[in-house]
C-alpha cells in the first residue's frame, strides 16, 4: 500500500504516541494512581500501529492486551484510555472495567475480555454480520501467541474458514507467553504454518519493521476484503518488558532481550525517515511535542474526570427494552436507538471523541486515511 | 388453523420472528439442512437461506461466540446447542463475554442460547441436563422455561425480541407430548419475560415449579384433591431470572406453606434461592416448613428404572405435599 | 507390521464380530429393547479393528462412539458390550451409562464421554503419565471429522506436540458429522493436515483397507513408541448408515452411499483372503457360527442380567477412601487398592472378562498377537 | 520453624505431598519457571524437575483434562488455574468428565483444582471470582475453602489426598496478609473435608460464613459485642461439598438466629441452599428471618470505590445482624 509522507509521519506520530502513552500509564502505576494491573507492549508499535494503519471506514479491529497501537491508530481517544486507566466515572468501562478493555462497536472496536482467545469467535460474529449485510468491510482479530493454543482460537479459524469470513487473524508472537517460552507453547518454527490446517493464507512478517508490516497487511487485507475467506498473520516481535508491571521477567535471557531492544521499531523506523529525508530534527521534535501534549492533556482530562459512583455499582446489569440498530446502518448513530448512546450515562459512546487536541498537524492534512 | 405441539410452537416463533426482523437469525449443529436433532427447524433454511439459517461445525464456542459478535453489531441471533448439555462447551464465553458485556460496555447483546434440556427420554448422563441453576447464579443473563406449548411461542419471541441474552431452555420431554397440542392466537402475540403464572388456584398450599414439573404438580394436586379435599395452588414459574418474587410472595402470603418442585438436582438448584427469599421475606407468614422436591445429588442416570427413581415423581410430590398439609 | 495367517484370520473374524454385534444391538433397538439412542458404524471396522490392532500390551485406546471395533480387538467382551447396551446392573456403567461409553484403565480402555473432542485432553494425561512413568507404551485415541472442529481437539493436539507425548490420534474421517458434510466442518481436504500445525506426524489412509490401515498404524504406532512425539492419521472411511438409528440419512446423496457400500471393507478383505486362499469356504462358514455363537451368548447373557438397582441411583457419587495404585504397577490388580476393583459393585472391573466362549479357535494360536 | 503465610501454607503442602508421594504432580500455565503468578509454587521446579511440575500452554480445557487423565491411571494431579476467574474455560471437563467418572465407571479420579479466587485487590470483571456457586451445583466435586493459614495448608493436603476431584478455592486477598501469619505443626497433619469449624462462640445469633469474609464477620462479631452486647456465633464453613449440616443445625438450634454472609453473589449463591436446608430442618427453631449479606447481582466491578460498595462491608454485616437481633 502506497504511503505518502503525511502517511509515514502520522504512523511515526502513532507510534511515539503509543509509546508515551504506555510510558507515562507506567508511571501512573508506580505513583500508584492505577489500581491492579498494567500491561504494556513497548516494542509492538510497528505491528499494532502498521497492521491497523491498514483498515478503512466501517472495517473493525478485536483488539487485545497489547493493542494500544490499534486503538489509536483506529482513533480511540487518549483521553478515553488514560480515564479508563485511571478507573474514572466518564471511562468508556465507566470503571466497571479497567486497562484497555475498551471497544465501541459505532466506530469498529470490539472490546476485549481477559479470557484471551474468546475474541476470536466474537470477530466471527462480527464478519459474519458483514457478510449477511452485503459489506466489503473487514475484520481485523489479534491475539498473542499464547492466545494461538486455545480451544476458541481453533474454533474461530476452523468456523471463519468453512464461512470464508472477512477477517485478517494477527499473531502478535512476542516470545513469551507470560513466563512461558514459545518451544513451551508449541512445536512449530512459525505460527503462520497453522493457516494450512484451514486452508487459508497465512504469512510470517518482521513485527517490528512497520513498514514491512504496512506491506504485508495492505496485501492481506486486500485479499480478505476480496471474498478469498480469512488471513492469518504472525508478526514476530518481542515482548522487552514483563508482561505486567509486577513481572520483572528475569527469566527472559538478557542477551535475548538485548537484541531485540536493538530493534526497537520506532528507532528503526525514525532511522529509515531520516534517511529519506522525510523526517528532520526539527519535525522531529514537533512531533515530541505533540506527543507529550496529547499525552498530559489526556491525564489531565482523566485525573480531573469524577470517579465512579459506587451507588451506581448494581445498575445496569440488563439493557433497557428499546429499538436496536445495526452498526452502520441507517439509524444507528440515531439516540433514540439504543446501541447509539450509552444508556448507563445516557451519553453517546465517546472512545473516539475529545481525542484531546492539539492534534499532530499532519493529520489535518490526511485524515485517517 | 389448527393445534400445534410445542415443537412446532418453537419453530413457528422462529420464522415469525425471522420473517418479521431480518436481524433474526439462527446457527448451530444441523439446524439447516437437517432441521435440527429434533427437527425444530425443519424448513428454516429452504424459507431463509443458508445465510440465515447457519450449520455450523461442532464447535460451541465457536457458535455462542458468533453470536455474541453478531449481537454487538445490533444483529438478534439464536444459537442452538443440539442438546443443551453441550452449553457447558461454551460456558466461558456466555459467562464471561456475553453476560458482561452491557454492564461493562454499554452496548447490549441481544441473543437467545435454546437447546433441548430436561429428562425423561432415557437420554442419560449427558442429553438430560438442567442446567438452569448455573446461569441463574450469572448475572447478565435471562432464564426462561416454557412449559406450555403458548409459552414456548411466547416465551421464545419475547427472549428474541429482548435486548440482552437469554436462555431458553425448551423441555424435549413436552416437544411433542399429544397433551399439550394447543391451538394458537393467529396473531402475535408474546410472554413477557419476568412473569409468573398461576396455573391452578388453591388456599391449602403454593407450590412453586416450573417447566415438565408444571404438569407433574398439576397431576399431583388433582390427586390432593380428590383423595385429601386439599386445594394445591400451582404457580408455573415461566421465568426464573428474573424471578417474578412478587407472584410469589403473593401466593405464599395467602397459603402460608410451599412446597418447591424441579427436575434439576435439589443441592444449589432454583429451588434452593426460592426456600431463601421467603424464609428471609414472608418469615411470619410461614406456617410449615418450606420444603423441596428435587433430583437427587448425582448425576443423571441411563437405565429406565433407574431415571424413573431419579425423577421427582407422583409418589414423591404426593408424600411432601400431604406431609407439609399435616402442618 | 508382519501378518501371519491367524491374524489376518483374527482379524476377519474381529471385524465380522463387531458388524454382528452391531446389526444385533440394532435389532434389539427396533424390537424396542435397547432405550434411547443407538450408534453404529457401519463401514469403519477396518479403520477400528485395524488401528487397535496394532497396539500391545499396556498400550491403551481412547475411543470414541464409532469404535466397538476397537474396544474388542483390545479384548473388551461382548458380554459388557450387549449388558451396557441393554442397560443392565451388572454392565460397566451399572445402568448408569450406556451405548460404548465402557472403560476399563485395567485393560487400556479409556471411558468415554458423549462430549466429542473431550477425550482427547485426557488422552494427553494418559500418555503423560506413561511419559513420568518412564514407559514405552502409547495412546491411541480416535475421534471423528466433527471432533477436530471443537476447541480441546486443538488443546490436546498441541499439548501432545509441546510434550512429545506417545499419543497416536486417529481422525475417523466418515464424511459427515451428524448431517453436516465435511465441507460444512473444514476447509482443507486432508485432516491430516492439521499435522502441520502442531509440527507432528501427518498422514491420511484409506479407512476401508484393512490392510493399508493395519500397516499405517503399524508404522504410526512405532514412531510414536520412539518417542518422535504423537502421530495424527485419517482415515477416510464413511458413515454408510444413519448418524443413529433415528437418522434415515436422506441428506446423504444416493450415489454417494452406493459407492462406498461398494468399498465396504469386509468384503472387501474377505476378497483378499480368499484370492490368497486364506480363506477357504468352510472357514467362512466356521467364522461365521463363532460369531454368530458369540453375539448370541453376549445376548443372552445380558438378557440374563439384572436390572440395576433403583434404590442405588444416588449412592458412589464419591469415591471411598483408601489407597490408590497406578494403573500398571505393582498393586494395581490387588483388590485393596479401589482403583483394582469396582467399589460400586464389590467386584474387580470386568469389561474385558466373560468374553463369552466358544472363542474363535484361531485366537487359541496365537491370542492376539 | 518460623510463621508462615496463607500463600506459604499453600507451597508448603504441594512440596510436602509431592516429596511423600510421586503420584503427585503440578500442571498449569507459569507454574514452573516463573513458580506461578502469585509464586505459590516457587521452587517447586527446581526440587522435583519439569516432569513434575509442568509449564503448560495456555489451555485450561487440556490442563484441566490432562489431570483427568492422569488421575484415571492413578496419579494425583494438581491442576492450577492461573485465576480461578479461567475455570469457565475448562468447565465441561471438569463438570462432564471429571465429576461424572467414578458415578458411572467406578474408576475414582483424584485430582485437585485450585486457584486464587476472591475479590478485595482490584482484579476487575475478570480476575475476581468466586466460582464455587456452580461447582457446589455439580454432583462429583468436592469445594474447599481455606480462611487461615493453617486451615490452606491442611485442606490442600486433604484435597491431594482425596480420591475425588477436590475444588480447592484460595483466596487471593489472604495470600500475604500479615495478620494471618502463623507457626504451623512441624509434624504432617490434614483439615478434614466436610468439617466446618467454629470460629468464635455465642449464643445470639449463628454467622455461617468461609473464606476471606470470615475475617471480616469476626471484626464486626467484636463491634457487636462491644457496642450492642451481642454474642455472635461464627461458622466457617470451610468445606461447601461435602457440608458440614450437623454442625451448622447444631449451633442454630441454640442460637436460633442465623446470618448468612459471602462474597459470592446472592442470587443461587452458597447462603441460597444454607437457608433452604435451615428453613427445612429447623422450622421450629427460627426466632428471626434467615438473613443474607452477600454481593449484589452484578459483574465484578474493578474501580476501587465501586468494589467497596460491592462487597460484604463491616456496616453491611452490622445492620443485618442488629436488624436480626432485633428480632
Ligand atoms: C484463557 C486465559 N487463560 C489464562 C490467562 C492468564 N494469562 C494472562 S496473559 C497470559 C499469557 C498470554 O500470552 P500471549 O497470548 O502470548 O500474549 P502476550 O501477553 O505475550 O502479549 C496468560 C496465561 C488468560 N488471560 N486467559
Ligand atoms: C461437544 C459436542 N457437541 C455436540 C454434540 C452432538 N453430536 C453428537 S454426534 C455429532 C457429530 C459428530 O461427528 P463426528 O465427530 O464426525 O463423528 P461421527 O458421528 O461422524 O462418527 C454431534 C454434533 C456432541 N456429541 N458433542
Ligand atoms: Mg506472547
Ligand atoms: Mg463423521
Amino acid at each position: 500500500m502506497r504511503l505518502e509522507r503525511a502517511n509515514l509521519l502520522q504512523i511515526y506520530y502513532l507510534m511515539r504516541l503509543t509509546r508515551a502513552m504506555e510510558d507515562r500509564t507506567r508511571t501512573l502505576f508506580l505513583q500508584g494512581r492505577v489500581a491492579g494491573g498494567v500491561y504494556t507492549a513497548q516494542g509492538h508499535e510497528a505491528t499494532t500501529v502498521g497492521a491497523a494503519w491498514t483498515l478503512g471506514d466501517g472495517d473493525f479491529i478485536v483488539p487485545q492486551h497489547r493493542d494500544l497501537g490499534m486503538h489509536l491508530t483506529r482513533g480511540c481517544s487518549p483521553r478515553a484510555v488514560m480515564t479508563q486507566w485511571l478507573a474514572r466515572g466518564n471511562s468508556p468501562a465507566l470503571g466497571r472495567d479497567g486497562q484497555i478493555h475498551i471497544g465501541d462497536m459505532h466506530h469498529g472496536i470490539v472490546p476485549m475480555i481477559s479470557m484471551l482467545g474468546e475474541s476470536l469467535p466474537v470477530a466471527c460474529g462480527v464478519a459474519l454480520t458483514m457478510k449477511m449485510r452485503k459489506r466489503s468491510t473487514v475484520v481485523m482479530a489479534s491475539m498473542g501467541d499464547g492466545a494461538t493454543s486455545t480451544g476458541p482460537f481453533h474454533e474461530a479459524l476452523n468456523f471463519a474458514s468453512v464461512q470464508k469470513l472477512p477477517i485478517v487473524f494477527v499473531i502478535e508472537n512476542n516470545g513469551y507467553a507470560y513466563s512461558t517460552p514459545t518451544y513451551q507453547e508449541f512445536a512449530i518454527a512459525d505460527l503462520s504454518d497453522r493457516a494450512v490446517a484451514y486452508g487459508i493464507l497465512g504469512e510470517s512478517v518482521d513485527g517490528n519493521d512497520v513498514l514491512k508490516v504496512v506491506e504485508t497487511f495492505g496485501r492481506a487485507v486486500e485479499y480478505v476484503r476480496g471474498d478469498k475467506g480469512p488471513a492469518l498473520i504472525e508478526c514476530k516481535t518481542f515482548r522487552v518488558r514483563g508482561h505486567s508491571e509486577a513481572d520483572k521477567a528475569d527469566y527472559v535471557p538478557p542477551e535475548l532481550r538485548e537484541e531485540w531492544l536493538a530493534k526497537d521499531p520506532i528507532p528503526r523506523f525514525e532511522e529509515y525517515l531520516t534517511r529519506e529525508q522525510i523526517l528532520t530534527s526539527a519535525l522531529k521534535a514537533e512531533i515530541a511535542e505533540q506527543v507529550k501534549a496529547v499525552v498530559e492533556d489526556a491525564v489531565n482530562f482523566a485525573e480531573q474526570s469524577p470517579a465512579p459512583d459506587p451507588a451506581t455499582v448494581a445498575n445496569y446489569v440488563f439493557a433497557p427494552e428499546g429499538p436496536i440498530a445495526i452498526i452502520g446502518e441507517t439509524g444507528a448513530e440515531d439516540q433514540r436507538y439504543i446501541n447509539a448512546l450509552d444508556h448507563r450515562t445516557g451519553k453517546p459512546f465517546n472512545t473516539m471523541t475529545d481525542t484531546g487536541k492539539p492534534e499532530f498537524v499532519v493529520t489535518e492534512e490526511v485524515g485517517r486515511r | 388453523m389448527s393445534a400445534v405441539t410445542y415443537l412446532e410452537a418453537i419453530g413457528q416463533a422462529i420464522r415469525e420472528e425471522m420473517q418479521r426482523d431480518e436481524a433474526v437469525f439462527l446457527l448451530g449443529e444441523d439446524v439447516g439442512t437437517y432441521g435440527g436433532a429434533f427437527k425444530v427447524s425443519a424448513g428454516l433454511l429452504e424459507e431463509f437461506g443458508s445465510e440465515r439459517v447457519i450449520d455450523t461445525p461442532m464447535a460451541e464456542d465457536a457458535i455462542i461466540g458468533s453470536a455474541v459478535g453478531a449481537a454487538l453489531m445490533g444483529m438478534r441471533p439464536i444459537a442452538e446447542m443440539q442438546f443443551i448439555d453441550f452449553i457447558t462447551c461454551g460456558f466461558d464465553q456466555i459467562i464471561n463475554m456475553a453476560n458482561k458485556m452491557y454492564w461493562r460496555t454499554g452496548m447490549p447483546v441481544p441473543m437467545v442460547i435454546r437447546g433441548p434440556s430436561g429428562g425423561g427420554v432415557k437420554g442419560g448422563p449427558f442429553h438430560s441436563a438442567s442446567p438452569e441453576a448455573w446461569f441463574f447464579h450469572a448475572p447478565g443473563i435471562k432464564v426462561v422455561v416454557p412449559s406450555t406449548t403458548y409459552d414456548a411461542k411466547g416465551l421464545l419471541k419475547a427472549a428474541i425480541r429482548d435486548n440482552n441474552p437469554v436462555l431458553y431452555l425448551e423441555h424435549k420431554l413436552l416437544y411433542r407430548l399429544p397433551e399439550l397440542r394447543e391451538e394458537l392466537p393467529t396473531e402475535d402475540y408474546v410472554v413477557p419475560i419476568g412473569k409468573a403464572i398461576t396455573r391452578r388456584e388453591g388456599e391449602d398450599m403454593t407450590v412453586l415449579t416450573y417447566g415438565a414439573m408444571v404438569h407433574q404438580c398439576l397431576k399431583a394436586a388433582q390427586t390432593l384433591e380428590q383423595e385429601d379435599d386439599l386445594q394445591v395452588e400451582i404457580i408455573d414459574l415461566r421465568s426464573l431470572a428474573p424471578l417474578d418474587k412478587e407472584s410469589i410472595l403473593e401466593s405464599v402470603k395467602h397459603t402460608n406453606k410451599v412446597l418447591i418442585v424441579h427436575e434439576d438436582t435439589l443441592t444449589g438448584g432454583i429451588g434452593a434461592e426460592l426456600a431463601a427469599i421467603l424464609a428471609e421475606d414472608l418469615f411470619e407468614y410461614l406456617d410449615g416448613p418450606i420444603t423441596r422436591v428435587a433430583a437427587p445429588d448425582a448425576p443423571f442416570p441411563y437405565a429406565p428404572p433407574l431415571e424413573a427413581a431419579y425423577l421427582p415423581s407422583m409418589e414423591k410430590i404426593l408424600a411432601a405435599a400431604r406431609k407439609l398439609a399435616a402442618y
